[in-house]
């Protein structure tokens, strides 16, 4: 290829991104944009208009805001703690031992996370009344295994399965037990699948919607429950549901950009060799 | 410590008004019990909400409330209910929505403690509220047979009629006058349309596939039609879509819309339609007058200030204006276990003071209560809107909830809004008659199992 | 340092059976090789010497005592894995280091710096210890497994193909090194292998190994002269030992080999005859070892006429393969022979070539079990390795 | 000699009883977390073959009735129709357009590349509820920003989620917004971990960026790729939150697939019994077919550490 038959291809592939970057980014652009309109210049102006903070004093010191956005962060931040420490080492007993129905079992648990809510959520709603756990943490906190759990044991697994068995066993050779191994040896491997698998299991859950609505009720409320709230009740108040999006994608948008070295890498589901 | 002395004096003395009040109960009998209660996220809630801290303090019970947006928040009731354990205690609630549940046991009658004198307060003055909104949410739990008859199943928080919302700025740019026929609300429309441009347009109402589409203009058109959607006939009920009247209006109304509608009017909810009139790019809206209300307050819109109100257009030959109501209103679970504090809480944020206070200050302009329409600090706030009070009172004598009550509401008129859908949008039928026709056909088969007396 | 001892060990894997039955015993100080083709089971004899495999039935003994439930950890082996096993998320340094930093075998950091420095010194690869694992070749991770191994004073070494991934250069001087190393540590040492030049050359005695079994054991000159069958004499050799079958058949005092259609005179020794006794006119297979091939490209007397089949250099020297002269059996690899040439010859293909056997160093195996018979001079060579065992 | 080393000690060659049962032990959390949410869909199925609904106390065993109702009725056919062709579009379009963006991002290596990279991934972090509110303001026909685009070319009222004939593009649009960088996530970790030294004796080869795709890019990314599908695909069948936020499923019928359906009769019309076999069946649906995609993934991944090596 000549240099400038090369030049022209690097200048088609940046257009190409362009265009996807303008399609994908623009909304997010749009969004931060509603939420500095004022509800009177809303629909009636586009790019030229009197930027106000209003909204955003109205939606974060006005209203419960920061209670939800902690509600989120306890039940969905909590599940994907729960989900790496029970995950963690199912997942290294999956890709590890050999036993009875393990890929059977694997599966199983993969399943649970493209369980159709709707299903779940009805006789769910009739056992936490039973049980107590609606409207409670622990009670969102278990649901939300379903969204977090797969995703955490299946990331790691392939993770697990691709550190090479002799590094276990020479190190039970080097005189370290099983426990230390796990955390000294193994977990360092594991990493940054550990890290993404994470990240994503958590956005998953922060985003989720149904099983907040229907489990949970007056004394939690995550963020995507309140946020049509914001709608208003008697106007449509668009500049302060864009305030509640923007500001409840922050979390996971700074997580993000913490782990971003990791991310990409992260997300090979073991496909990467030590 | 003057001002805390003051402070604690000025508390003694409010509380002692308060008593005065409701002296003739004793407000503090379930002193320490908790209830729970489920608001939809409304401007009603709030004005609850607001005096929140004044019901604890009179009663000292504690209230655990959720406020759920409209989209979700019957399906979140109805799961709470379903689940028989008495919570929520208290939970906000349409008419229709009472034509559910009590059949199924989950609501508590409130005629026994109204008439109470031990439990509700002689201040309360039951007969103070509108007896047509009153009447909405009683019903004998016989389906077919009209509100207005039974036991009283909620109390209303406020209500509205629908009622037309014009634009008198572009009414009087281009000329035109406000409609009062049928025959001059689709005139206006087609005239209207594209009257800044491209995406504005005549007249904004609902065309979500759900109820939401059927009960506001639509129901109050139809009946003043004069058309029905079930009659009891021969010990069942029998759907009446396919009547002569129910035909002719339905066609009148997909031309109408077809004409001078909002070009995505399949999606439209109430918050778009209001939205619209209130950028200025529809120049009517037939829908909750609250919704136009709203659109006007100053600040709100940018068409505030220009919105005006106007009755019911009439089709040729009706004399009457006919809207069909809604009212939000507060139930009592049958599973609760706290009856008797919930009932406080009930009588308390209903009560004439309270009323007052959220018709006014609390937003609420729709007052269910005679004794707050009458008062001249509600008159002076209402009077700012341009025919807002007139259309009201003018509208507000005939209107009632002009749907027969059963309890497969949600699903016939789901199924209602999804034909009205195809025949704006699709090519399904062949004719409004033929969709109506099928329509009525399996809308009879639906309810065929409901035991009519 | 410690003797090891295997007392019929059974190990299957699902439905494979890896051990069947496998008995050795490790003297103290010994350094002994598991020799054996891929699969044979050498690497779950390690495991489970080290722990790491649990057999189904047998016992693991150190110095006398059974150490079947003992976990990996508390047997205080070391053992340097095929594929390195290195930690890849720490240095070299570390990795070395990490046997000392354990519970089991801590000491403190002074004496791990003065221990990985020593064995880093004797590897020779002091100047690596800063980088990791990804960052070095195959050979310098080799030589890292090693060092992590050396850093301590185990019961046993274990060590499973440590050359095996190295090219020829590097293995060789390896191989040196081993040897020397095992000399100055004097530690019990099990060493796998396929590679029987590292048999041969590290061995105080070989395990030969096949099928989950032990087929041989004895000294390398033992399991070279005195293969116990004719698998471990094709095992051992490289090229491999020709096996030619025929018929034995009485000849005056001697006997008479027949193969092919002619007749080989074998050479007198008492031993021998007696030994052969018992197989006059049974089939019997030969076999004799490449370098003890003779040819010629001249009609010698004596010799047969045989046609090139291959000739191919394998590094200082070359071997030729070669098929009996119109014999149909061109590719019948059971006729073949196979000897040691110099390099450079022009031979073409299907050439005629001339070749004799020194017959004198024949090997005989019984013609349907394959089992060793006996062989020339076979007294002298049991003495000369009984007295290298003792040595 | 079996024998006596048996006799003597039986228990030898056991592995301590603690040991045997670690793998079940460390498993065991997760199971039982998972297990407990495996009641619901026990009930589910018991459920739907009762009359249950909302507004009974009780309920009666009805067998099949629900099911030989729901597999008979129109609605149910069309919302399978719908379901299956929701999910092939999005699916398809994401897949073949987070595909190209990975490959695009992972051939340039400037500035913007290396921005995008991260702030792509950024349409991930708004929930599906929230996008689907903000989309819909920005097609809105009267106040929306992509109309007054669309008005420059000549294009006025496009119709969007508001006509039959454009509502499935415009639900598709959305979770193409939403869920692209999913798979551009997944498929640029892929081309990320891809091993070297093939691509380098390709390269010896002279072999064409076309063949190099095909034959080596494409087989080794596979594991990915397959990951993705499976993710994509089986929420894909399942949309609920964007077809409801937009149209409830509307207009007429049109995007009534078999979650809106079930959700619809059984959470708004109070049939619980009835909703329960569309979910069941789009569980039967999903079920299997992850089932087969994780069996192809799994051999995907055999074979490329196969080419690696």
């Amino acid at each position: 290829m000549n240099k400038g038959s090369k030049r022209l291809l690097t200048i088609t592939q940046n257009g190409l991104l362009f265009i996807y970057a303008i399609f994908a980014l623009f909304p997010l652009i749009w969004m931060v944009l509603l939420s500095i309109k004022s509800d009177t210049q809303m629909y009636t102006t586009t790019f030229n208009f009197t930027p106000t903070l209003s909204n955003y004093t109205e939606v974060l010191l006005k209203t419960d805001y920061f209670k939800y956005l902690l509600d989120s962060l306890i039940v969905a931040g909590g599940a994907v703690i729960i989900s790496v420490i029970a995950g963690v080492p199912a997942a290294y007993a999956l890709a590890r031992y050999d036993f009875k129905k393990k890929e059977d079992i694997a599966f199983q648990i993969l399943s649970f996370k493209f369980a159709p809510e709707i299903l779940v959520v009805l006789p769910l709603f009739m056992i936490y009344q039973t049980l107590g756990l609606y409207d409670s943490y622990f009670g969102l906190i278990w649901v939300y295994q379903l969204i977090s759990m797969p995703l955490l044991i299946w990331v790691v697994r392939g993770y697990f399965e691709d550190i090479s068995v002799e590094i276990e066993h020479a190190a039970q050779v080097d005189g370290y037990s099983w426990y230390q191994i796990f955390f000294k040896m193994l977990l360092p491997l594991i990493k940054p699948g550990l890290v993404s698998a994470a990240l994503l299991a958590f956005i998953f859950a922060w985003n989720t919607f149904t099983f907040p609505l229907l489990l949970a009720g007056s004394k939690i409320q995550p963020i995507t429950v309140a946020i049509t709230k914001f709608l208003g009740t008697d106007t449509a108040h668009y500049g302060q549901l864009a305030v509640a999006a923007t500001v409840s994608a922050l979390p996971a948008i700074i997580f993000a950009l913490c782990i971003q070295k990791h991310l990409v890498r992260g997300l090979s589901f073991g496909a990467v060799k030590g | 410590m003057i001002k805390k002395f003051v402070a604690v004096v000025l508390t003694a003395l409010m509380v002692m008004c308060a008593g005065a009040a409701f002296a003739d109960i004793n407000w503090k009998a379930y002193e320490g019990t908790t209830i729970n209660v489920m608001f939809n996220e409304h401007t009603y809630a709030n004005a609850i909400i607001a005096k929140m801290a004044d019901f604890e303090k009179l009663t000292g019970i504690k209230v655990v409330y959720s406020t759920t947006p409209e989209t979700n928040y019957f399906d979140k009731l109805n799961t709470a209910l379903s689940s028989r354990t008495g919570d929520p205690d208290i939970f906000m609630t349409g008419a229709y929505q009472t034509w559910e549940y009590a059949p199924a046991g989950y609501m508590e009658p409130l005629d026994a403690y109204i008439q109470d004198s031990s439990k509700t307060s002689e201040s309360y003055k039951y007969d103070d509220f509108i007896p047509g909104i009153i009447n909405a949410l009683k019903w004998d739990l016989v389906p077919g047979h009209p509100v207005g008859k039974g036991k009283l199943w909620a109390l209303p928080m406020g209500w509205e009629i629908n009622t037309l919302t014009y634009n008198k700025k572009i009414f009087e740019a281009k000329g035109i006058k406000v409609p009062t026929t049928t025959k001059e609300l689709y005139d206006a429309a087609v005239a209207l349309k594209e009257h800044a441009g491209s995406g504005t347009y005549g007249l904004a109402v609902r065309g979500t596939r759900d109820w939401g589409t059927i009960h506001p203009a639509y129901m109050s058109l139809f009946a003043t039609w004069g058309a029905k959607d079930f009659v009891t006939e021969g010990g069942k009920l029998v759907c009446k879509l396919d009547s002569k009247e129910a035909i002719e209006m339905t066609d009148y109304w997909v031309k109408l819309i077809k004409a001078g509608g909002a070009p995505q009017w399949s999606t439209y909810g109430w918050e778009l339609c209001g939205a619209d009139l209130g950028a200025g790019k529809a120049a009517m809206m037939w829908d909750a007058d609250r919704g136009g209300y709203t659109q006007n307050v100053e600040g709100a819109s940018a068409e505030a200030g220009n919105l005006a109100f106007s009755g019911i257009p009439l089709p040729e030959g009706v004399k009457v204006q006919r809207s069909n109501l809604w009212a939000w209103s507060m139930g009592m679970n049958a599973y609760s276990k706290n009856k008797d504090a919930a009932w406080l809480f009930l009588q308390y944020f209903t009560s004439p003071e309270f009323m007052l206070y959220s018709g006014t200050e609390g937003d609420c302009t729709d007052t269910p209560r005679q004794s707050v329409m009458s008062s001249k600090a509600y008159r002076d706030i209402v009077n700012k809107a341009e025919g807002y009070l007139k259309s009201f009172e003018e509208v507000s004598a005939n209107a009632t909830i002009f749907f027969t009550p059963q309890p497969y509401f949600f699903e016939t008129t789901t199924m209602w809004a999804e034909v009205l859908q195809d025949l704006v949008v699709t090519n399904k039928y062949k004719s409004t008659e033929e969709a109506m026709k099928q329509l009525a056909e399996k809308l009879t088969d639906l309810v065929s199992d409901l035991e009519v007396e | 340092m410690s003797r090891i001892t295997l007392e019929n060990i059974h190990k299957t894997f699902g439905k494979v059976k890896a051990l069947d039955g496998v008995s050795i015993d490790v003297k103290d100080k010994e350094f002994f090789v598991l020799f054996g083709p891929a699969g044979a089971g050498k690497t779950t004899i390690l495991n489970c010497i080290a722990g790491i495999a649990m057999p189904e039935e047998g016992v693991v003994k150190f110095d006398g005592e059974i150490i079947n439930l003992v976990e990996t950890a508390k047997r205080n082996v070391a053992m340097v894995f095929e594929n390195y096993a290195l930690y890849p998320q720490m240095t070299v340094y570390d990795n070395m280091a990490s046997p000392l930093r354990s519970d089991l075998y801590r000491q403190n950091e002074d004496v791990i710096k003065e221990r990985v420095y020593a064995a880093a010194k004797m590897m020779k690869m002091e100047n690596l210890l800063e980088r990791l694992p990804s960052q070095l070749s195959n050979g310098q991770k080799q030589r890292v497994a090693m060092g992590r191994a050396l850093v301590r004073t185990p019961n046993v070494f274990l060590m499973d193909e440590p050359l095996a991934h190295l090219d020829a250069k590097l293995r060789n001087a390896m191989r040196t090194e081993l040897k020397e190393m095992q000399a100055n540590f004097g530690t019990t040492s099990i060493y796998v292998t396929h590679d029987f030049m590292e048999a041969m050359s590290l061995g105080d005695r070989i395990a030969i190994v096949n099928q989950g079994k032990i087929v041989q054991i004895g000294t390398p000159d033992d399991i070279y002269y005195l293969a116990c069958n004719e698998f471990v004499a094709q095992l051992m050799g490289d090229p491999e030992i020709n096996i030619l079958s025929g018929l034995l058949r009485k000849n005056g005092d001697n006997y008479s080999f027949l193969s092919n259609g002619s007749e080989f005179v074998l050479p007198a020794d008492a031993a021998l005859m007696n030994k052969l006794a018992a197989y006059d006119g049974k089939s019997v297979d030969i076999g004799i070892r490449p370098q003890h091939v003779m040819y010629s490209f001249s009609k010698d007397a004596g010799y047969r006429d045989y046609q090139v089949y291959s000739y191919e250099s394998i590094g200082n020297k070359s071997v030729i393969e070669a098929y009996p002269a119109g014999h149909s059996g061109r590719g019948d690899t059971h006729t073949h022979v196979r000897m040691i040439a110099p390099n450079g010859l022009t031979i073409k293909i299907d050439q005629l070539i001339y070749i004799d056997f020194k017959l004198d160093h024949t090997m005989f195996f019984d013609g349907s079990s394959k089992e060793f018979i006996g062989c020339y001079n076979e007294a002298g060579i049991r003495a000369l390795s009984a007295g290298k065992e003792e040595a | 000699m079996s024998t006596t080393s048996n006799s003597i000690t039986p228990d030898l060659n056991k592995l301590p009883f603690k040991t045997r049962i670690r793998p079940y032990l460390i498993v065991a959390p997760a199971l039982i977390i998972t297990i407990g949410i495996m009641i619901p869909f026990i009930m589910a199925i018991f459920l739907s073959l009762t009359n249950y609904s909302f507004r009974r106390p009780t309920f009666s065993f009805i067998a099949f009735q629900n099911w030989s109702r729901i597999l008979s009725s129109r609605e149910f056919w069309h919302a399978l129709w719908v379901t299956i062709q929701y999910a092939f579009f999005s699916t398809l379009v994401e897949m073949v357009l987070g595909v190209c963006i990975a490959m695009l991002l992972n051939s340039l290596n400037n500035w913007f590349s290396k921005f995008l990279r991260v702030a792509l991934i950024f349409p991930l972090m708004i929930a599906p509820i929230t996008a689907t509110i903000v989309w819909q303001l920005m097609l809105n026909s009267s106040v929306g920003i992509v109309e007054k685009f669309l008005n420059i070319f000549g294009v006025f009222n496009f119709p969007w989620a508001a006509a039959p004939s454009t509502a499935m593009l415009t639900v598709v649009m959305i979770d193409m917004w939403v869920n692209t960088s999913f798979v551009m996530l997944l498929v640029l970790a892929g081309l990320q971990s891809l091993p070297k030294s093939p691509f380098e004796s390709a390269k010896i080869d002279g072999g064409s960026a076309w063949f190099n795709f095909v034959n080596l890019t494409l087989p080794m990314l596979k594991p990915s790729l397959y990951i993705a599908l499976l993710f994509r695909l089986m929420s894909a069948l399942q949309e609920y939150a964007i077809i409801f936020g937009l149209t409830k499923g509307g207009p007429g019928d049109t995007l009534m697939n078999l979650s809106l359906t079930s959700y619809q009769t059984g959470f708004k019309f109070q049939r619980i019994g009835q909703s329960l076999p569309y979910i069941l069946v789009l569980w039967i649906i999903v079920f299997f077919t992850a089932k087969f995609i994780v069996k192809k993934q799994r051999a995907a991944q055999r074979q490329a550490a196969g080419l690696e090596s």
